[in-house]
């Protein structure tokens, strides 16, 4: 009866930390233990400034992908970011891309605005319209100057 | 002056020798964990020692450092009307920093004392002779069950850890300051990468090695500690001597570790 | 070890030969086990034993209880001094029916 | 006694060991030969314990050879040593009886090692070694919950599950009232004889060493000073070992200029 219970034990710490971790690596990590099916989708932009892998490609506010892959275009000089986008939501060829930041000082998100063409964009496609980050800094000083 | 001189060489080459028993102690351990036989009972014993035993407290210490971190991140973030990223200031300290180290402070209280004192006293009462002259290996039959067994307790501890810290942090939040429960958990979701979980992880896996690490050699070697007393003082020096070594190990560690991953 | 099986009238004599030690009792153990599950009268031959320690005794012991609540007989047969020894020091001399040959026995 | 063409298993050659830089033992020398009982005796910290400690390849020696069963163990390596261990059986002083588990799993626990017998045979074998220690219904009780008699009876009976050729105890009757000590002398003798075992028993008990000895080994300060038959000993007049019997305390000649030293001379480091 003794050893039944301490198997009882274990079995239940393993079974409570198991379910830990996987919440933490499901929900907060994201890994996809039902790998969803998705398409990538590249796009450029002149800055992405404090845009990270992972980050959340949002539509209309609700998340749609996220970002896979940057990387700095060499002759062209503009960052290339390759999203997974879900594969049942359809981009139209007119879609843009546009680099938020969620609050103030929150964290950088791709925001996608749909378009109004008949073509949709296809797996490995490109967003051709896009919109770089607009930084707080910048800002600022526009309406500084402005109001002068 | 001479004098001196003397004592400095004679420490150095005292701790010299020291590291390198220990490091080839651990390094027969680890080889050992592959050979056969797989004691599988004996590790189950040990999970439940080392594992099992320590959910409570590992529960406690989540739950309250969970509800300190939203009640000071609750102030501090108030004062920016950055309230929104509560979720993931607790959700990131906890995942990066606090659960790994503090569940594997927890455990060197707990189980680290424990085993250091067990092999000790398994030391002074010639129960490792005695296994030695039964044809049995001590570090086969002793200790690559808990090795194993830490090795496999500690992220999982870390991982409950985290768990109830974000509930804790919830309810210092959400539920005694009313912030947003969408905002906490949205927070938290968006900000969470897997590269912080498993940095959590390979954090908490080290320390596990460290906690049997220190507490077993500790133990084992206690007959050629320098303080020369065996019997029930050594074993209650040796003990002391394997918490704070343990203790500094890992907070030495985790700063090593941190500033390799990030 | 070896180990061979023969009928002798009512008696299934399993005779052991060589050393029953720690490594070859197992090889002793089946034998007798299986004869004594098949309602056997067992009787265990040890005169070619040159060495049997107490792992060959418990298997010994074994086939008694067996043969107990199986309702068969079981005997050892040609117990050496030093196998007697060993059955001595626990006390299981008194235990065992014992027999000096098997022909004994068989015309008794 | 017949023991003069009989086989030598234990043989140790100019055996020289150090603590730090102190001297414990100084060329020893020991022959124990097949089934015979060999009594190692000699006071506190002559080295006998330590002798003891060699010869089951426990420590290890600056100099000499030591050979059991005909494997030299001070240059075997740890295989070799471990294979050798299974027949050897070793009572410790205070038992070593592992504190968490019963007396039975202490007993069956070479055997669960080792050897691939049935669950039942090890039992049975546990039972019958208990029974011989007259430990009968002890099997499932923690070692905490046993007197010191019968620890001591414990680790006998673990010592000899495996059927050993080469039996050590240390001190048997260390702690023990001579009543008890009595009996375990009577199980040292009966397990020579009924199993053939070849035992070596370290004590300071002049009476016990006597009752079960072939021959006495007396070490003192690390050097033996005579092994012989116990009639002989008892004969001897060497002058350590008539105040060994005759339990006097040591005389030295006192070094005046030396003592003075040592007592006004500086702090020891």
């Amino acid at each position: 009866m003794k050893k039944k219970n301490i198997e009882f034990v274990v079995g239940l710490f393993l079974i409570a930390s198991i379910l830990s971790f996987a919440w933490l690596s499901i929900k907060l990590g994201d890994i996809e233990l039902f790998s969803k099916s998705t398409y990538s989708v590249s796009a450029r932009f002149t800055s992405i400034s404090g845009l990270k892998e992972g980050a959340v490609v949002e539509l209309a506010g609700v998340r749609i992908g996220k970002v896979t892959h940057i990387a700095l275009d060499r002759e062209e000089y503009e960052a290339i970011i390759h999203m997974e986008i879900d594969s049942d939501i359809a981009l139209q060829e007119d879609t843009m891309a546009a680099i938020r930041t969620a609050g103030v000082i929150g964290d950088k998100f791709v925001n996608i605005t749909p378009g109004g063409a008949d073509e949709l964009i296809t797996n490995n496609g490109e967003i051709e319209e896009t919109e770089s980050a607009i930084s707080l800094e910048e800002l600022v000083s526009k309406y500084i100057f402005e109001s002068e | 002056m001479r004098n001196f001189v003397e004592k400095t060489g004679r420490e150095t080459i005292y701790y010299v020798e020291h590291a390198g028993m220990m490091t080839i102690f651990l390094c027969s351990c680890l080889i050992r964990i592959f050979t056969r036989p797989f004691q599988l009972r004996a590790i189950i014993k040990q999970l439940h020692f080392i594992g099992a035993k320590s959910v409570f407290i590992i529960i406690v210490a989540g739950s309250f450092t969970g509800m300190v971190l939203g009640l000071q991140g609750y102030y501090v973030l108030q004062r920016f009307g950055s309230l929104d990223m509560i979720g993931s200031a607790v959700a990131l300290s906890l995942i990066r920093e606090l659960g790994p180290v503090l569940a594997a402070l927890m455990v060197v209280g707990r189980a680290g004392s424990a085993i250091c004192a067990e092999i000790g006293i398994m030391r002074t009462t010639e129960q490792i002779d005695a296994l030695e002259c039964m044809g049995i290996h001590p570090y086969k039959y002793l200790m690559v069950p808990k090795f194993i067994a830490a090795i496999i307790s500690l992220p999982l501890l870390t991982c409950l850890f985290d768990v109830m810290g974000i509930l804790g942090g919830y309810f210092a939040a959400v539920v005694l300051f009313g912030v947003n429960e969408g905002s906490y958990f949205q927070g938290m979701y968006s900000s969470v990468v897997w590269a912080d979980i498993e940095m959590g992880l390979i954090k908490s896996f080290v320390f596990g090695l460290i906690i049997v690490w220190v507490a077993t050699a500790k133990g084992f070697f206690l007959h050629l500690d320098r303080s020369g007393a065996f019997g029930a003082e050594g074993v209650s020096r040796i003990t002391t001597k394997a918490v704070v070594l343990s203790s500094v190990a890992i907070l030495g560690s985790d700063y090593l570790i941190s500033a390799i991953l990030l | 070890m070896k180990c061979e099986i023969s009928t002798r009238g009512i008696y299934t004599v399993i005779a052991l030969q060589g050393e029953v030690d720690l490594h070859y009792s197992p090889q002793a153990r089946e034998p007798i086990l299986t004869c004594l599950k098949k309602k056997q009268n067992v009787l265990v031959d040890l005169s070619a034993v040159t060495y049997i320690d107490s792992s060959g005794v418990a298997s010994l012991v074994e086939g008694y209880q067996e043969a107990k609540s199986s309702g068969v007989k079981f005997g050892l047969v040609g117990v050496s001094k030093a196998a007697l020894q060993v059955l001595q020091l626990a006390r299981l001399d008194k235990v065992f029916s014992i027999y000096d040959s098997v022909e004994n026995l068989l015309a008794n | 006694m017949e023991e003069h063409n009989q086989k030598t298993v234990i043989k140790v050659k100019e055996l020289v060991t150090h603590y730090g830089s102190r001297k414990i033992l100084d060329g020893v020398n020991l022959d124990v030969k097949k089934n015979e009982i060999m009594v190692i005796m000699g006071g506190s910290g002559s080295g006998k314990s330590t002798l003891l400690r060699h010869v089951l390849g426990l420590n290890s020696a600056t100099s000499g050879s030591i050979e059991i069963l005909g494997t030299e163990i001070t240059t075997a390596n740890q295989k070799k040593l471990y294979q050798l261990r299974r027949n050897m059986g070793v009572a410790f002083q205070g038992g070593a009886l592992f504190g968490s588990m019963t007396v039975g799993e202490n007993v069956e626990l070479p055997l669960r090692e080792h050897t691939n017998l049935d669950e039942k045979t090890m039992r049975i074998m546990v039972r019958m070694k208990l029974e011989v220690m007259n430990l009968a219904g002890v099997e499932a009780l923690m070692p905490s919950e046993l007197s010191g008699g019968m620890v001591k009876r414990a680790a006998l009976a673990r010592a000899v599950i495996m059927d050993p050729t080469l039996l050590f105890f240390d001190e048997p009757s260390a702690g023990l009232d001579p009543v008890v000590s009595a009996e375990l002398d009577e199980l040292i003798i009966l397990l020579r004889n009924a199993m053939n075992m070849t035992i070596v028993v370290v004590t300071h008990e002049l009476e016990s060493a006597f009752k079960i000895a072939d021959r006495i080994t007396i070490l003192d300060e690390g050097k033996i000073i005579i092994t012989d038959t116990v009639e002989n000993i008892r004969n001897s007049n060497l002058t350590q070992v008539q105040d060994m019997l005759n339990r006097r305390p040591r005389q030295k000649e006192l070094d005046t200029e030396a003592y003075l030293d040592r007592l006004t001379g500086d702090r020891l480091q």
